[in-house]
């Protein structure tokens, strides 16, 4: 399902297809650096980036309809559960920036404040068994929360109107965006509440018939990437510009905000962007076979690989 | 009540057609015309003079007519006058049967149907139907659906009779028999009725006076009374009274 | 009606035969699917085999089951709402003139509002339980049942509408008499396309956030590659929707049938 | 037709002054939906006032205009490969039998699936560009044109039939004759329907997976929290259906103002 | 060709209606008849004895019955014979005007219509249907339109000419013209004519062979040469030879 081998010639620059996890955001400002400054032509490529229907860009990759794409280090532990060989070949960011929030008024400060609240989420299972988990770590009874379906209804109209207390949000994004807004939230670092939950979200996936079949274009692709992501941590200002004149549908002050914010989370304590640690996808994997969300252990060895990073 | 039909005048023009010249399709052109209560009259006419028109301005369902109309003391285009019409078309709802379809009437003015049922059932063999109640129209010959649309009539309300061409698709034989229980009806519920006809024989037996239109724009052109004494023989088509009758009827016919 | 009853047998049973057609396309169907995606050796995940899809159904049998409930608890509430209210608005404006200006506007806005977009504004107003399920459904189903009921009302046939008038109907009751039977295959028409939407109209509402429905368990089966379910599911919005179909055909055909149009 | 101008010429004013209603109505409703929102404080996230979204409409009016035409050339495409195909099927449908017996069910199905969720499997097929979209919009709009159409030429009237029969009429002639001309009402309502899905069809056949289009500028809008955008462009598809739902009308109109049904 | 009808032991029944005992309804029953090629036969009979059905089925639209039809050498049960056939319902479609109503049988068989259009004008005319070309049959009276389905039933090809009551919604003086116009094509274009009427005069002045039908189910039951020369005479009305001819088709009529 790859398209053929093809010698790289200056001129003809080879089209490339790349699917987000959804809409695009912060997370992705590398991608569309790495479009803008021209990283991805000095590397011969001509990389389009398409919104796809949420929840669809590991389906799409592991078809080789899109060679690259964006997903979470959950949707890859999944479908390489699934026997789907798809592999993931950069942690955006390294440590996870989603966690728990809340209103400042509904006092929700640790998982024990969790009793007695309203959780609004999207429905899968995987939120269920975290927020227990959290929970029983710090002792709390789970059985007292009531979990919501609010698909993908906006946290703050829901939280404000009173119909959820505590939601599941990107830091980096919804944090943000409360700020701007001048609302007080109370946010529970997933991460630090729980190391096991400092996984990688997101993460940037390919296939690995491409891997096998195309390493040159995985190369290509990642040096541009890599460029573009380590632009946006020198220059978030400049990499905020880019993001919002390639995609000016969205909340422009937001992306500023939320830029300078995640400039210093990109690479946070590794040596360089993008690497992923045998230790991270170890644990989650482990957490998630033993809550029974995938029926047979991966070789996480096999996820992920730091190869192009360095 | 008084059931007497007075127009004064009256002109009807239909506008807005194909190839208009702005004048519009004069139908009918100062038409006066006085039939007492309890009058049998008959209106005979050249094809498309204006006779169906005017049957319908007298309905009330035609109202864009100059001129001034009288059923009894009420103006039919301010006010509804019942009366019993038969249109030339048979206007059966397809969907229903014969049966239905004849009672309509009594359904819509709420009355007892099963009553009505029971009390039409002789009519309806008197008219030929009988075994064919649970038929719909398509099913019915054309002579039958005429029939049908007749018993409808006879079954609205009403003193005044409007019949537009009602035996026209009946044989001989049961034209007669329709035209004697017509009389019958008449004479019995002392009805006024203005019965169009293409028939000179049949005006001339049933009415008490025949009016002759002439070409569109019609206009009562003639008026014949006819002076045979009641009930009618058949036989007086013999007698030379009749002759003249039938004379002068088709004098004015042809002018 | 009118054939000797032996060319009515024959009649009928050509037509039994031609019914078959369907069938044979649909079994032909799945076995080209299958034979597809043997030959090409397609990895499930992008398109399971039937084969696949069936064990699928038998092995989530239970808990299809409880979804198929939830979500044809939903499509059927929201039809029936949609139906009253498809023909008791059709019937105002088919009936008043003045009426179907003033609403039918109205209702084409309705329709062209991408619902889902509004789905989190349908959360706040109505909370995530069954009443907003039930309003999305209506407001998918709701505007063919009126539209083509309506448009089959406002027929005339100046003849009929005449004798009625003469024989003193009032306008309703023209209307009922005249009117309503004459625009009954309209309606019938308006709510076969209407029943098709329903099942995926509940699916689509329980996006809006819910516990159970086929909705759910699809983005759940969607999100863990589990394309099998994911098929399996979409077979059974595609079953339901089949036999609601089928149902409103046989409806159809008793009252046309007993009313035995032209 | 048969009124003396005079009537006709106040029916028309009448007319007019109703057709105001639904104007009315809007302006109304925009008018409370602005002083709900003031009365009530409601912070813009919630619900923004219609001030708000005009005003987003006027600031976003470079990109909106970009956008809408990449949907509105999406919808198009679909509307008019739909009005052909339905018209086509609708024909054959009613004109044969077999072909209605065998393609029906087909197409109650292709009605019953549920496309978004399938959304994956339509970019593997067919990618992100032009084709899934309008194949989207198609299947949406195709069902309503060839049902409603179909309905109406089956109809028959036998006397109808007889006479051309003998005058020598082979089937099609007499179906072309008699059949489609009775049938073009039906037809229109099938549009009506499926012009008011075609723009929402186009929105939605963009979150397969796109560029540009209202479907993503709406998603974006919706996920950085632009609320007011994200009603503008509701508002937008709105008008966008709105004026092809009229332009179906006019054409209406036209047609049977020529034809002049009874 | 030889444009001669004839018939056979017809015997037709209605099945599958309602209230049915299983025997259906019988309509014709034994029906013999044969019509020489240019001959002008008419039939009377009561209403709903099957005259229609019978035009019907030797149009070849109805086929469900029993014994045998020649139109010539063919059988209309399995090979389409052209006839001239008009409807006892005028059958004209309500979206087309007038002319392009007539006009239809040269639409269908793809014939010139502008030739067409010519040469019907004077026709038009004659028929008293000129200025009403592009009229919509609901804006015609009940006798323009029948005369608009005869000029049809004129333009169809064929040798046989079958009329099911094509005068019956005329005035007399309308009537009489066109029967001398039916007369006319008759002559000139040597068809075969079977003409249903409820006119005994009509069938009289017209034929050469009056049928008279029973009572339903429908049979000959009785058969009168009208030998009066050709061109017939208004007149003859008067001889004693013509109400002989009367009073035995009334009395075939009466049983
Ligand atoms: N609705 C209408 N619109 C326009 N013109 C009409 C309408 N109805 C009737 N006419 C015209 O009015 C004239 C008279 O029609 P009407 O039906 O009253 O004739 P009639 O005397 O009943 O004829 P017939 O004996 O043939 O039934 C005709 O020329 C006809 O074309
Ligand atoms: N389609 C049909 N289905 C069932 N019965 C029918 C059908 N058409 C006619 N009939 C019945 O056949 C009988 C004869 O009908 P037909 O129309 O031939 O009579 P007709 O001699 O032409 O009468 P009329 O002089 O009234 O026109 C009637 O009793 C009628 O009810
Ligand atoms: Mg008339
Ligand atoms: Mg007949």
């Amino acid at each position: 399902t790859t398209q053929p081998l093809q010698e790289p010639q200056p001129e003809a620059l080879k089209k490339v297809t790349a699917v987000l996890d959804w809409t695009p955001n912060t997370n992705h400002t590398g991608l569309y650096v790495a479009k803008d400054k021209g990283f991805f032509k000095e590397q011969g490529l001509e990389v389009e980036i398409i919104q796809p229907s949420e929840g669809t860009s590991d389906t799409i990759v592991a078809s080789g309809k899109a060679q690259f794409g964006i997903s979470y280090q959950e949707s890859v532990t999944y479908a390489r559960a699934a026997d789907i060989p798809l592999i993931s070949i950069a942690a955006v960011i390294q440590h996870n920036t989603s966690g728990f929030a809340s209103l400042k008024e509904k006092n929700i400060l640790t998982p024990k404040d969790f009793e007695g609240k309203v959780y609004g989420g999207w429905g899968s299972e995987m939120e269920e068994a975290t927020i227990r988990y959290l929970m029983e770590q710090a002792g709390a009874d789970f059985s007292k929360v009531t979990i919501m379906t609010t698909g993908d209804a906006d946290f703050f109209q829901t939280s404000a109107t009173g119909q959820i207390d505590f939601a599941w949000i990107f830091e980096g994004w919804a944090g943000i965006e409360a700020k701007q807004k001048g609302m007080e939230l109370n946010y529970i670092d997933l991460g630090k509440e729980a190391p096991v939950f400092d996984y990688y979200t997101p993460v940037i996936i390919t296939n690995e018939t491409i891997l096998k079949e195309d390493k040159a274009l995985v190369e290509a692709f990642m040096k541009g990437v890599k460029k573009g992501y380590e632009y946006a941590i020198k220059n978030p200002e400049e990499a905020a510009d880019i993001l919002i004149k390639e995609v000016p549908e969205i909340n422009q002050e937001l992306v500023r905000e939320s830029q300078k914010f995640l400039s210093d989370r990109y690479q946070d304590d590794a040596a360089t962007w993008g690497v992923q640690k045998e230790e991270v996808w170890q644990r989650y994997t482990d957490w998630m076979f033993a809550n029974g969300f995938i029926d047979k252990k991966i070789d996480v060895t096999k996820a992920f690989t730091n190869e192009f990073i360095d | 009540m008084d059931n007497s039909i007075r127009i004064k005048e009256l002109n009807m023009v239909y506008t807005g057609l194909a190839d208009d010249d702005g004048t519009g399709l004069g139908v009918l052109s100062n038409v006066n015309l006085k039939v007492q209560a309890n009058e049998f009259v008959s209106i005979l006419g050249p094809s498309g003079c204006g006779k169906s028109t005017l049957l319908k301005i007298i309905a009330g369902l035609e109202k864009d007519y100059e001129g001034e109309i009288y059923l009894g003391n009420d103006n039919p285009k301010y006010k509804r006058v019942p009366v019993c019409y038969m249109l030339q078309k048979d206007c059966l709802m397809p969907w229903r049967s014969l049966l239905s379809n004849v009672l309509l009437p009594i359904e819509i003015k709420k009355g007892d149907l099963k009553k009505a049922r029971e009390e039409i059932q002789p009519l309806i063999s008197e008219f030929g139907l009988a075994g064919f109640e649970n038929y719909r129209p398509r099913q019915l010959s054309g002579g039958m659906r005429q029939r049908a649309a007749l018993l409808r009539t006879y079954l609205m309300d009403g003193e005044i009779m409007l019949l537009d061409e009602p035996f026209g698709a009946l044989d001989e034989i049961t034209r007669m028999q329709m035209q004697d229980w017509l009389t019958l009806v008449w004479g019995k519920h002392r009805k006024t009725v203005l019965f169009v006809t293409h028939d000179i024989d049949e005006a001339i037996y049933l009415s008490d006076r025949v009016l002759v239109m002439s070409e569109r724009p019609g206009t009562i052109n003639g008026e014949i009374n006819i002076d045979f004494e009641r009930p009618r023989k058949r036989e007086m088509i013999l007698t030379s009274q009749y002759s003249e009758y039938k004379k002068s009827i088709l004098k004015f016919l042809k002018t | 009606m009118k054939k000797s009853e032996n060319t009515g047998q024959n009649k009928k049973h050509r037509e039994l035969g031609l019914s078959i057609i369907p069938a044979i396309i649909m079994v032909l169907f799945v076995f080209f699917w299958q034979a597809a995606v043997d030959f090409f050796n397609v990895q499930p995940f992008i398109l399971p085999g039937p084969i696949t899809v069936f064990k699928a159904i038998y092995d989530e049998r239970n808990l299809l089951l409880t979804h198929i409930l939830v979500t044809l608890g939903e499509a059927l509430a929201g039809l029936g709402v949609a139906i009253f209210l498809g023909i008791v608005f059709g019937l105002l404006m088919g009936y008043c003139k003045p009426v179907r200006i003033a609403l039918y506007p109205i209702f084409v806005i309705t329709q062209t509002i991408p619902l889902i977009i509004l789905a989190p504004l349908f959360a706040i107003w109505f909370g995530f339980g069954f009443l907003p399920k039930v309003i999305i459904v209506v407001l998918m189903c709701f505007f063919p049942i009126s539209i083509t009921f309506t448009q089959d009302l406002i027929k005339s046939d100046e003849d009929m509408d005449s004798i009625l008038k003469v024989m003193g109907a009032s306008k309703w009751k023209s209307f009922r008499l005249a009117r309503i039977p004459q625009a009954l295959p309209g309606l019938f028409s308006g709510l076969k396309i209407a029943v098709t939407y329903s099942i995926t109209g509940a699916v689509i509402s329980e996006w809006i956030g819910a516990k159970q429905g086929l909705g759910i368990y699809m983005t759940r089966a969607m999100t863990s590659f589990k394309t099998a379910v994911l098929f399996a599911d979409v077979f059974i919005i595609i079953v339901l929707s089949l036999v609601l179909y089928k149902l409103v055909e046989l409806i159809e055909k008793r009252f046309v049938k007993r009313i035995d149009y032209v």
